[in-house]
């Protein structure tokens, strides 16, 4: 339950009953987080491993893969999203309840990997939906993913509940919706969510 | 005559009208199961215990099952596109319930001096039941079974499937 | 097993006409094929699967290859008339020029099949047909009603190149999705261009990297234009 | 028997439960964060640039050849030659990579940078926490995040490293006795010409 | 009004509304729905009258009311069944329809 | 083809030409159909396939696999890069079985260029691939197992099985699942005295594993309800539709490649070919079981005869590897089945034609004729028993 | 002091009662009873899904939630937090009333088992003369609460999983009901407090659990059977088997109201494993006569636990069942026996002491059992098979 | 008062309030969460039904099966045969065989349905 203490000075002046509330809140939503029981490609296989015995992710309270979208709180992108399975998987995470959390599993979902010269992988599923912790790794060890996780729980622990820097899902104004693409003649129309996704200026 | 014995009649009544009101079918069934229910709290204030919990148990847990699975297979979920859930002659229907129910309700009013006014509480129990059932009534039960068996073969004959032209 | 010209024959003496060809593989592999006539293909394929010593009842791999149209240059040597003016007046010379010639060889589609035996445990047998060319006339006999694991693959080879399997049962894309224009292996293919981010490309890649590039950088200056009007 | 099956099974899993209590065997969760599994040797992730000595600039062992950046299946590496040539460790002058950028949300560790590197110059590290919020910052490494010590290399793939280290003790150990014979020769060679030309003169006076 | 009188009261309505929805509705199961509403008002009066009665002892009108759900339930099974193998002939569950489709 | 069974209408009846087209299911009750996608997102279909499924009831009436969800252009990229190039994304097409795929590859391309293997290689070929075929039996079953409903116990055993075997892997090969080890002449790296001792160690403990699978999994009543009679695939229909690997042995057809083909140096193995009399679900469980045990022999054998030498073709080139024009197809018998490269060269660096005959796909061919007129529980068990991996499957 | 620590809750509630006026101290007891109920038992919900994540961790090699509190014990609490703080999402064509009463109308079904429950000497909120039958009255509509929840989401996986889960509850509830009416027969009262009342006694040592009578036997193995479909738990979760149709009849169901179908879930596997134990395992009975000093409602609440730990067990186990084979199961197997079961008691009656009883009985169920069993397996033609190998 | 509150029904009512309460308290609180800080952002892609990532296409309510109602039929009749065998179980260690002897008619008789119903293959899961 850690706040950091510039934070939680700010959130004095709050009132007292909003931080322990924000730090109750912060608190359950990370140590239930409910995967969706969701696999793409290889990574898939390391997610799978990553639940069982050896690694067990249960440990975290992350045991619990809901097939159902309905109650699941993480979507693991694990392996190549292909332009023909992108409109689902948008689907998928539009279909989800807020506050929902997105890790991009390996190379390819982050960026396409080592597929992203072929013509039916899209370069990253972050051109459609906000992702939350990106692993690099083809595929990821099941330790990079339980990082990760840990990586995702942190991220959690510092979302204010009020305020500026809330996160989208508290805020009213916020996107809420992100279209699915509809697969083209060529390729996905649009070819990327532009409230999601900018391309940095500068390429180093 | 207490403010529960109100309630639990406007709930019955409620449901009993709302079954025959709602469009959608699958309403009008869970609507009916209040009814059933309601009515089934209404025998437990009439200190019917073993009546009501029956009622409970073969109407809420299995007519009502019945009457939704019924739906499901005759594809009645749907609202009727086509307008009109009630029959063409409806008017004459509910003039004739009308009439019945006025006919019904004052003869109940005015007989209400006749009637008698409070009894002594009646305690049955369930001993009680299993020994009239195994005593006076005993011709009736196995009537009873031999109607269940009777409905269950004709129930089965009626809705089965004709498998055995497929046989 | 008997040898490719050996089945050749015996493919010859079943079904007359069937116009079966080998084709010799350079490589050390020893795989060498046979090429049949698209019309007389299922009978063919029939035959090798029923023939009690041949018995190819499993069809492994059925695949295409995409032979683009190719420019074939040679030189030449032509003879022709040349009208030249020698001495203020024209004459025509017949004269002897050495030219470069380009012309287009016809592409074309082919299909591979390789076959084994089961039953016999022989195999691989291969066969391979061509279509017409790479634009109008891409059909094929199907054989799907001959070996049915074609089924899928002949799918694929219809989705990626192109090729119309005549007589296939359930002839629809099966990787790209409905609607998809292309024919992506096909050796021709422009793939889309979506390449926003790349900070390690080479080569092509890099160039369109770097054009898509200075064309958002331009779209966002213009919207900051905007936005600061 | 019906049920003997279940029963059976049952026993099964009952035996797991009572033994996870019991047996390592039977309770196999490392429980990551605080635990690891031994490192394994061979482990390979994403791929580093060594270095010898302490300054990682001038050390650098890549000569900016670029054989990786092309053998490079999903082409992550990118590399950008000097224009001026460095000394390397022998004291040749060498080119140096201005730029060495790997993008590892494209790697797919596959090792072959590596094979191919005639010059023992990348290497595959074995570090993988390297899961980040940040897409763009995070994910591209450039020299200086790839560069690591020799040391550690020997720490993580001490076996290997040892050996490449002898190879090149041996390639240097070749290079300068090539060179010092070179020189000899040189020196030899310009003695010779210093004996001839002194000898010329004594010669043409002769 | 006495208790008995109130019950009484319901049962009656609830008959009504059974027999309006029996009457009115144009699907079967809705009609069976409404036949058995009925029923149960029969079943409140039997039992409101064996409590009230003269002789609530004697259990014959709460033993009535117990054959008289069997019996209801059997009714139920058997209507429904017909309405089912009516449906699978006529294609459909609507009263009108399949009069109309008889004449 | 060998004897096959005769129980459950297993004949050797030539049927009818056009008998390969699945059966077309008359709807027999009078309930609509429920048209039903099961994927691209399901729990039960391994990855992202799909299944267009219409029910009558719970009865399947019609089912159409679709494809493409994970259609990475694996051949398109072959053709793009060199020989070697293409050998770390064989092992990300039946990701779970990488070293096999590797295997295959390497041994298409030998093929083509007439490169000789060492001794040892082979021999590390042999027995990298028998541990891969372990864990893939074993996870399959495990996830098998998963699709029954079994809350992840079966499948828990069976990785933590493979976890043992995966270590072996990443200690040899320096990767846990994309090992990349397998070169055109040999392999990459050697395997040191040590590994083979912790190899042999893992070996000895696998039986024990087997037994407790066994003891879990094989009479139990409930498994043995659900997988008996179920998705029955005729051994006639198996041969023509081109099925191959446990799918085909299990309806009773002797054909494994290890033995036709004596690829390697599998002919100097004793080992033998476990066949189903029935060539049902519970056949295909069994015959994955009993090959394990199989595997395990030859792992033994192997472990036993390494030699010593070099484990790579000194005259294999890295780089600069251009292979004589000609063709190849070079095949394996890979757990899915007969994993195949069909390649062609040009002369040039990269291969002119890339093409990797998929088992799963193929094996997926008679899906839909498996599955027809069973229950929709059924189908999940079916598709579960062909064991697919949809990397191999949509390339 | 034994006698107090017994009813040590009884008192308690006596002595809170005691300090309002006398008018009000009965309906105060009575709401203090219902308290209990409704706290006690989403507590026990909470262990109890923490025992089953950790539990079947263990029986497959792992540890299960460790880390959100002490030894995970507080991931409940977690899991409560999140759940209360979701979004709900009802789909837009789903019946939303329908859709909203569901879930509640499940809770409230599976809370009114435990009136009746005995949960110790003297601590039963309601002793009704006809317990029992208002027992499987409340339990009947857990059906229509599942079904509505099924229906109502429009979404076909809803559908196909509520169909599944009604027709293999009421298949499930004849048995189940059977099992019991012979129970009733042997005691004769529907009451739960004289069924408990009539097993606590003792032959020795040993209790008079109807457990370790053959009738008893028997019905208690119909009666757990038939528990485990009535609760959808493993290996009879068909309506939920996300194998087949990905969540069951919750597949719509986001936020809380997924978590109370998951409460309603296991507050009913409490009340049912609750009634098994008063039925068969005698109650809050001790089970050796000299254990009879440690509180009746520890014994009863272990009783429980074991109870659980058994669903547990199963579940990590067992595959699933297919639904033509859980309707046989439930029809052709189940039921024959439990009637079979119902002739054994009243032979049992009527055969008097001895041991003649003992055998006799025994013997007919055991018969049965070998007969409907061979039946089964010949009607699935299923059994162990042999392999051939080729070389 | 006090009349009330010492029927049996009394207790069985506050449970039932106190469930209810149980039901619906935490959905209000979920709701007011919702109100205060996390606002619920229906959208129509979200609120669609699940089919697997994909577009649903065609109704879930569609006309079923008939094994379903078959079953419920000869659940009911069981139903129905329990409620009158409670009764006779209650009374049953006080009566004679004569008695049991009619209550083993009754339960035969229905017994001969279900026989009936499982010879004509009706228990058989279609």
């Amino acid at each position: 339950m850690a706040v950091d203490e510039q934070l939680k000075s700010e959130m004095a002046r709050q009132g007292i009953v909003v931080t322990s509330l924000q730090e109750l809140y912060n608190w359950g939503r990370r140590s239930s987080v409910w995967p969706m029981n969701f696999g793409l490609a290889c990574c898939a296989i390391e997610m799978i491993a990553t639940t069982m015995a050896r690694w067990d992710m249960a440990r975290f309270g992350a045991e619990v893969f809901r097939p159902s979208p309905r109650q699941a709180d993480l979507l693991i992108v694990s392996g190549t999203v292909t332009k023909k399975m992108a409109p689902q998987v948008v689907r998928l995470y539009n279909q989800m309840p807020e506050p929902r959390y997105v890790i991009a599993m390996g190379a390819c979902a982050i960026s396409g990997g080592p597929f992203k010269q072929g013509y039916n992988v899209l370069k990253g599923i972050d051109r459609y939906i906000p992702v939350d912790v990106h692993i690099p790794g083809c595929p990821p060890r099941p330790e990079a993913l339980l990082q990760a996780f840990i990586e995702l729980q942190k991220k959690i622990d510092a979302q204010p509940l009020t305020g500026e820097g809330r996160p989208r899902f508290l805020d009213v104004d916020a996107q809420g919706e992100f279209p699915v693409p509809e697969p083209g003649e060529h390729d996905l129309e649009p070819t990327s969510n532009k409230g999601v996704w900018t391309v940095p200026v500068v390429i180093k | 005559m207490s403010f529960v014995f109100y309630i639990l009649a406007a709930i019955t009544l409620a449901g009993g009208l709302a079954a025959v009101l709602l469009k959608n079918m699958v309403h009008c069934a869970l609507a009916v199961s209040i009814a059933f229910a309601g009515l089934a709290f209404l025998f437990l204030g009439l200190d019917a215990q073993f009546a009501g919990f029956a009622q409970i148990l073969v109407y809420v847990g299995a007519v009502a099952i019945l009457v939704v699975f019924a739906i499901l297979l005759t594809r009645s979920s749907d609202t009727p596109k086509d307008g009109g859930v009630f029959s063409r002659t409806w008017l004459a229907g509910l003039v004739v319930a009308a009439a019945v129910f006025a006919v019904i309700g004052w003869a109940v009013l005015s007989s209400v001096g006749g009637l008698p006014h409070e009894a002594a509480v009646p305690t049955v129990t369930v001993l009680q039941i299993g020994q009239a059932l195994m005593g006076p009534y005993v011709l009736p039960l196995e009537i009873v079974a031999l109607l269940l068996t009777v409905a269950t073969i004709g129930a089965v004959i009626v809705a089965i499937h004709e498998k055995e032209d497929a046989k | 097993m008997k040898t490719v010209e050996e089945i050749k024959a015996a493919i010859e003496a079943a079904v007359p006409g069937a116009g079966v060809e080998v084709v010799h593989n350079p490589g050390p592999s020893g795989q060498h094929s046979l090429r049949l006539d698209p019309s007389h293909a299922v009978e063919v394929a029939k035959f090798l699967r029923s023939d009690a010593e041949l018995a190819f009842d499993f069809l492994s791999n059925v695949t295409g290859v995409d032979w683009p149209d190719r420019e074939v240059t040679e030189k030449v040597r032509v003879t022709r008339p040349v009208t030249r003016t020698v001495d203020g007046v024209e004459q025509t010379v017949e004269e002897t020029v050495e030219e470069t010639r380009k012309h287009v060889e016809r592409g074309c589609l082919e299909v591979v099949f390789h076959l084994f035996s089961i039953e016999k445990k022989h195999g691989p047998l291969v066969l391979r047909m061509r279509t017409v060319n790479r634009t109008d006339q891409v059909e094929l006999p199907s054989l799907t009603p001959v070996w049915r694991s074609a089924e899928f693959q002949e799918r694929e080879i219809f989705d990626l190149y192109g090729v119309v399997f005549k007589g296939h049962p359930d002839l629809r894309r099966i990787l790209m999705w409905e609607g998809f224009k292309d024919h992506p292996m096909r050796r021709d293919y422009v793939e889309p261009d979506d390449f926003d981010y790349e900070p390690t490309a080479h080569d092509e890649v890099l160039a369109r990297a770097k054009a898509h590039q200075a064309a958002l950088q331009a779209a966002a200056v213009g919207h900051e234009g905007t936005g600061a009007d | 028997m019906l049920g003997e099956g279940i029963l059976k099974g049952l026993a099964e899993t009952a035996r797991n439960f009572v033994g996870s209590y019991v047996s390592k065997e039977r309770l196999t969760t490392v429980e990551y964060p605080e635990q690891r599994i031994a490192p394994i040797e061979a482990t390979r992730d994403f791929p580093f640039l060594v270095y010898d000595g302490k300054d990682w600039d001038a050390g650098l062992r890549c000569v900016a050849c670029q054989i990786c950046e092309k053998e490079c299946p999903p082409k992550c590496i990118f590399i950008e030659k000097s224009k001026d040539k460095k000394p390397d460790a022998v004291g040749k002058q060498q080119f140096y990579p201005a730029r060495f950028d790997i993008d590892i949300s494209v790697c797919m560790s596959c090792q072959i940078c590596v094979e191919v590197c005639p010059f023992d110059a990348i290497k595959m590290n074995t570090e993988f926490e390297l899961s980040t919020t940040d897409r763009f910052g995070g994910l591209l490494l450039d020299r200086q995040q790839l560069a690591k010590s020799n040391e550690y290399y020997h720490e993580i793939h001490p076996t290997e490293a040892s050996g490449v280290d002898a190879r090149l003790a041996a390639e240097r150990a070749a290079a300068e006795a090539k060179a010092k014979a070179a020189a000899e020769a040189a020196a030899a060679k310009a003695a010779a010409a210093a004996a001839s030309s002194a000898a010329k003169p004594a010669g043409g006076e002769a | 009004m006495t208790p008995l009188a109130g019950y009484l009261l319901v049962a009656a309505l609830l008959f009504a509304i059974g027999l309006a929805g029996a009457l009115t509705r144009r699907n079967a199961i809705l009609v069976l729905i409404g036949i058995e509403l009925m029923l149960n008002a029969a079943n409140l009066n039997l039992i409101a009258f064996w409590r009230y009665g003269p002789h609530p002892e004697a259990l014959t009108g709460m033993m009535f009311a117990i054959f008289s759900i069997a019996v209801a339930a059997a009714e139920a099974a058997v209507g429904l069944g017909l309405v089912i193998s009516i449906h699978r002939h006529a294609q459909t569950a609507d009263l009108d329809e399949m009069n109309r489709m008889k004449g | 083809m060998t004897k096959i069974g005769t129980k459950l209408g297993f004949g050797r009846k030539k049927k009818p030409e056009g008998w390969n087209r699945p059966p077309v299911i008359e709807q027999t009750s009078e309930g609509e159909l429920l048209e039903v996608a099961m994927g691209p997102h399901h729990p039960s279909t391994h990855g992202v396939f799909r299944m267009n499924l219409a029910l009558d009831g719970e009865r399947v009436i019609r089912l159409k696999p679709e494809f493409g969800y994970l259609h990475r252009n694996h051949e398109k990229l072959g053709e793009g890069q060199s020989y070697l190039a293409s050998m770390p994304y064989t092992d990300r097409l039946d990701y779970l079985c990488s070293l096999t795929n590797n295997w295959a590859y390497a041994l298409a391309v030998e093929k083509l260029t007439g490169q000789q293997v060492p001794e040892r290689a082979e021999y590390l070929r042999v027995i990298l691939s028998e541990l891969t075929r372990f864990q893939n039996h074993a996870g399959t079953i495990g996830f098998l197992m998963q699709d029954m409903g079994c809350s992840g116990t079966p499948l828990m055993y069976a990785f933590r099985e493979r976890e043992k075997i995966l270590d072996l892997f990443e200690e040899l090969t320096g990767s846990r699942m994309m090992c990349n080890y397998m070169r055109f002449g040999g392999c990459r790296v050697d395997a040191t005295p040590a590994w083979l001792d912790a190899t042999r160690k893992v070996v000895a403990g696998l039986p024990a594993f087997l037994d407790e699978f066994e003891a879990l999994l094989r009479s139990n009543e409930i498994l043995m309800a659900r997988t008996q009679g179920v998705g029955i695939l005729p051994p006639d229909l198996a041969v023509n539709a081109g099925i191959t690997g446990p799918l085909l042995r299990a309806s009773g057809v002797n054909y494994d490649i290890r033995k036709v083909d004596h690829y390697g140096i599998y002919d100097r193995f004793n080992f033998k070919v476990p066949l189903g009399d029935h060539g049902d679900v519970y056949d295909r469980f069994m015959i994955r079981m009993l090959e394990m045990r199989e595997s395990l022999k030859i792992l033994d054998q192997a472990l036993k005869e390494i030699p010593g030498g070099p484990v790579v073709d000194p005259k294999a080139k890295i780089r600069g590897f251009r292979p004589k024009p000609g063709e190849a197809y070079g095949r394996i018998e890979s757990p899915k089945g007969e994993l195949g490269f069909y390649l062609i060269s040009d002369g040039g660096p990269n291969p002119y034609r890339y093409r990797v005959r998929p088992p799963s796909l193929i094996n997926l061919t008679v899906l839909e004729d498996m599955s027809l007129g069973q229950n929709v529980a059924d189908v999940v068990l079916i598709l579960g028993s062909v064991d697919i991996v949809m990397g191999e499957v949509d390339r | 002091m034994v006698e107090k620590l017994d009813q040590i809750f009884v008192l308690l509630s006596h002595w809170l009662v005691g300090f309002l006026p006398a008018g009000l101290q009965q309906a105060a007891g009575i709401v203090i009873g219902v308290v209990v109920i409704v706290c006690l038992y989403p507590a026990l919900f909470a262990l109890a899904v923490l025992m089953e994540r950790k539990g079947l961790g263990r029986m497959q090699n792992r540890y299960g939630p460790n880390r959100v509190g002490p030894y995970g014990i507080l991931q409940p609490i977690a899991d409560g937090i999140k759940s209360l703080t979701k979004e709900d999402i009802v789909p837009l064509s789903a019946d939303s009333a329908v859709h909203f009463l569901a879930p509640i109308v499940v809770v409230v079904a599976s809370f009114m088992g435990f009136a009746v429950l005995p949960m110790g000497r003297n601590m039963v909120l309601v002793d009704m003369d006809a317990g029992l039958l208002f027992y499987f009255a409340m339990g009947a509509s857990t059906e229509l609460a599942v079904f509505m929840a099924g229906w109502s989401s429009r979404n076909k996986y809803s559908l196909l999983g509520a169909m599944r889960a009604v027709a293999q509850m009421i298949s499930y509830e004849v048995p189940l009901l059977l099992s019991s009416v012979a129970v009733v027969m042997i005691t004769g009262s529907l009451s739960l407090t004289k069924i408990v009342s009539a097993q606590n006694a003792y032959t020795g040592i040993f209790p008079h659990w109807y457990i370790f009578t053959p009738w008893g036997f028997a019905g208690f193995l119909m009666y757990a059977i038939s528990t485990t479909a009535e609760t959808n738990r493993s290996p009879f979760d068909l309506p939920e088997g996300e194998s087949e149709i990905v969540a069951g009849y919750h597949t719509e169901y986001s936020g809380f109201k997924f978590a109370l179908f998951f409460l309603g879930e296991y507050v009913a596997m409490f009340s049912i494993s609750g009634l098994g134990t008063t039925l068969f395992l005698g109650g809050w009975s001790a089970p050796f006569s000299f254990l009879t000093w440690i509180p009746s409602w520890i014994w009863f609440f272990s009783k429980l636990m074991l109870s659980i730990c058994v669903f547990i067990w199963l579940r990590g186990t067992l595959p699933r069942l297919r639904q033509d084979q859980l309707m046989n199961f439930a029809w052709k197997f189940v039921l024959p026996l439990s009637l079979i079961n119902l002739l054994v008691a009243a032979l049992w009656r009527f055969l008097g002491e001895g041991w003649q009883r003992w055998v006799f009985c025994s013997a007919i169920l055991l018969i049965a059992y070998v007969f409907m069993g061979l039946q089964e397996a010949r009607s699935d033609h299923f059994g162990p098979r042999s392999y051939r190998y080729a070389e | 008062m006090s009349d009330m509150v010492s029927t049996p029904y009394f207790s069985l009512a506050i449970l039932f309030f106190a469930a209810l309460g149980f039901g619906l308290a935490p959905l209000g609180l979920a709701w007011l969460w919702g109100r205060v800080f996390a606002p619920p952002k229906p959208n129509a892609i979200k609120n669609a039904i699940y089919e697997c990532g994909l577009e649903s296409k065609g109704d879930a309510w569609v006309q079923f099966n008939s094994a379903y109602y078959l079953y419920a039929i000869i659940f009911l009749i069981f139903d129905v045969e329990a409620v009158f065998l409670l009764p006779f179980a209650v009374a049953f260690t006080g009566l004679g065989a004569a008695a049991c002897l009619a209550m083993l008619v009754f339960v035969l008789m229905l017994v001969e349905g279900l026989a009936w119903a499982w010879a004509k293959g009706v228990l058989t899961w279609a």
